[in-house]
């Protein structure tokens, strides 16, 4: 228990026990030094690196147990107190700020060792009864992220291992690129310019599915040539039968909107289709592709 | 020392400045005992500048040095790295947009029509560069005003197959309001929709009737 | 699309990039209407990281996409052009990044109880300041710790496509019965012990639970 008050400020810090043999750690100056104190072998110039390399008590229990080749799930609690008490007792004796978790682990250490001096409770306890259980659990804990640290250092890292590639660009100027747009925007916009047109009570509203509204734009776009085309020209069965009804309801509609006509010189002849709006060309022309079609198209052009 | 690997290092020294290197810079790489042979970075550079053949980069020499640069070529991909997202779609673009796609073929006359408002030619020029609507044809009255209808990247980027799968007019009651940091333009959409009911007819209940009809339109 | 061309563009696109791109990235430098076929990217990447061979950079990818990078064979001269670059970690900054990388969400007060002492704000700021480091959520305990995971930037730095690659942590050795290390009597003075045991063991438990948690940590 004495070495557990060793911390404790004015107490002389080396009791000096047995020498152990081990090989010096620190060489200072060029000399190995192992006068003092000669349990740690570590000399006092060396001491202040030492203890700053360390990252607390777990760290420094650690070195300790690895320095004299211990398992670590085998700690003999007695000598490894010992020695880490005498650490504290140097790093006092170094005006070292002793920060409390040396101080804790000191304590820790002492109550191991003390419970270990006590009778042990009974069997049907279990095995968790050893009370250094709890400290190895911390300990190798502990060097699991000692070791994971170590190996995070030696991943190939930016700066240290490797650079980024990069490329000069001659022409740095910005693309402009259009925005984007949320198709609920659009629609909230149409419900708005609806609400303000009092377009439903109208006669504006139209019947036919949008599908007719797009196939009209494709008829007319077939058309733009300004030619006469067959009238089955502009269906394509493979649609399927809704596919012929769309372009069916189309070409009625754009016909009911002057946009197109529609001729047939003799009952059952061929029926025949040309666009009443002019193409974007614009170019006016109204070739027949066939002698059929005189007189029927007056109205406009 | 070998070829290959002072040009491995010339190249990855070029690509990892951010400013050209001269060839002194480059001899400066090496330790003095390991100096590369007289002639070697020369040599290395024409072989890096050579290797760029059919890539899309080139390796070019300017005042201050040596340094890879982005080819010509691809420029126009590239500079897409720095983009700049043009500023939202005025309500009158998107109502525009809306009337060609739910109204196709509409003139612009028609459309004003339906606003109420003039159509500023830049709204209609705007959607034609994004290639969303096209001329399908002209009307034949006086003028012969373009038709406008909806085009294929217009589905595309609505996600859509046809205009079928646009709700139904029925349907836009329906919509939830965009989120408030989302105004169409710089006036709070509460502000626009009191500001509508004002002006056009006292017609809370017609809006009513409004949502109704479009039923119709299946 | 010409394959070369799209390889062209990836090449550029990659060298021009401050950041890693990803393929998503990568198919937004072409414009809708010319989005290279399905698989393109990749292909161009697989033959780009290919054309590396021999060369003295390597194109690699990381968490927030794919970049090119100087050949850790030749980086030590590379690292010439800078003199006084490379920072170091202490261990401290390093263990504690450690803990956060394979234990997170994980608090301060947490990492603390695993290295057995306190961590120095310093160490915690150094880490967000590099955007290593970010709060992702506050622990639901009295005074709302905050609790810290890491970032793609981490990951980048690093060369890591993912938490996955890190450095697998050691297992824990069971422990086995403890050699006495002094014969024990089979008399109990529970009193002692049992109050010990009941202030350690909880902490014991989440020890062992927290050894599950970095297999979820993608």
């Amino acid at each position: 228990m004495s070495e557990a008050n060793a911390p404790e400020a004015g107490r002389p810090a080396f009791p000096v026990p047995p020498q152990q043999q081990e090989m010096p750690l620190a060489v200072v100056k060029g000399q190995p030094v192992l006068q003092m104190p000669q349990d740690l072998y570590i000399p006092p110039d060396a001491l202040e690196v030492f203890l700053e390399a360390f990252e607390g008590p777990l760290d420094l229990l650690l070195y300790l147990i690895r320095r004299q080749n211990l398992d670590i799930l085998d700690i003999p609690v007695a000598e490894i107190t010992r020695q880490y008490v005498d650490y504290i007792g140097v790093m006092q004796e170094m005006r070292f700020e002793l920060a409390a978790e040396y101080l804790v682990m000191a304590a820790i250490l002492a109550e191991i060792k003390s419970r270990m001096l006590l009778p042990r409770p009974p069997a049907e306890e279990g095995q968790e009864a050893d009370p250094r259980a709890e400290l190895v659990r911390r300990l190798q804990e502990y060097e699991r992220f000692k070791k994971a640290a170590e190996d995070i250092d030696q991943l190939d890292r930016l700066d240290r291992d490797t650079s980024l590639a990069s490329a000069h660009v001659p022409d740095r100027s910005v693309a402009r690129v259009p925005p984007e747009v949320d198709l609920r925007e659009m629609l909230l916009a149409l419900r708005e310019v609806l609400k303000r047109a009092e377009l439903y009570s109208h006669h504006a509203i139209r019947r036919e599915a949008l599908s007719v509204r797009q196939r009209m734009g494709d008829v007319l776009s077939r058309l733009s040539d300004q030619q006469f085309h067959a009238f089955e020209t502009l269906f394509t069965p493979e649609e399927g039968r809704l596919g012929v009804v769309v372009t069916f309801l189309s070409i009625l509609e754009l016909a009911k909107e002057q946009l197109i006509e529609i001729v047939q010189e003799a009952p059952l002849a061929p029926i025949y289709v040309k666009s009443l709006a002019a193409a974007a060309g614009e170019e006016g022309e109204t070739a027949l592709p066939e002698p059929t079609s005189d007189g029927a198209e007056a109205p406009n052009d | 020392m070998d070829p290959n690997l002072i040009r491995q290092i010339v190249e990855a020294a070029l690509l990892a400045a951010p400013q050209p290197l001269t060839l002194a810079q480059l001899a400066g790489l090496f330790p003095e005992d390991e100096a590369p042979p007289q002639g070697s970075l020369q040599q290395a550079i024409d072989e890096l500048r050579e290797a760029c053949e059919g890539r899309g980069v080139e390796l070019v020499e300017v005042a201050s040095g040596y340094r890879f640069q982005v080819k010509a070529e691809v420029h126009a991909w590239v500079a897409r790295l720095w983009t700049e997202r043009q500023a939202k779609y005025t309500r009158a673009t998107l109502e525009t947009l809306a009337l060609i796609a739910y109204r196709q073929p509409i003139t612009r006359g028609e459309i004003e029509q339906i606003r109420g408002v003039a159509v500023n030619t830049n709204t209609i020029k705007q959607l034609e560069e994004r290639e969303w609507i096209r001329v399908v044809g002209h009307r034949d009255v006086p003028g012969k005003p373009a038709l406008f209808g909806t085009t294929k990247a217009f589905l595309d980027y609505f996600g859509l197959k046809s205009l079928d799968e646009l709700p139904p007019l029925a349907e836009l009651k329906d919509i939830p309001e965009l989120e408030p940091q989302l105004p169409f333009d710089t006036i709070t959409p509460a502000g626009v929709a009191g500001a509508a009911m004002a002006d056009d007819t006292p017609s809370n209940d017609e809006a009513g009737e409004e949502d109704a009809a479009p039923e119709q339109m299946q």
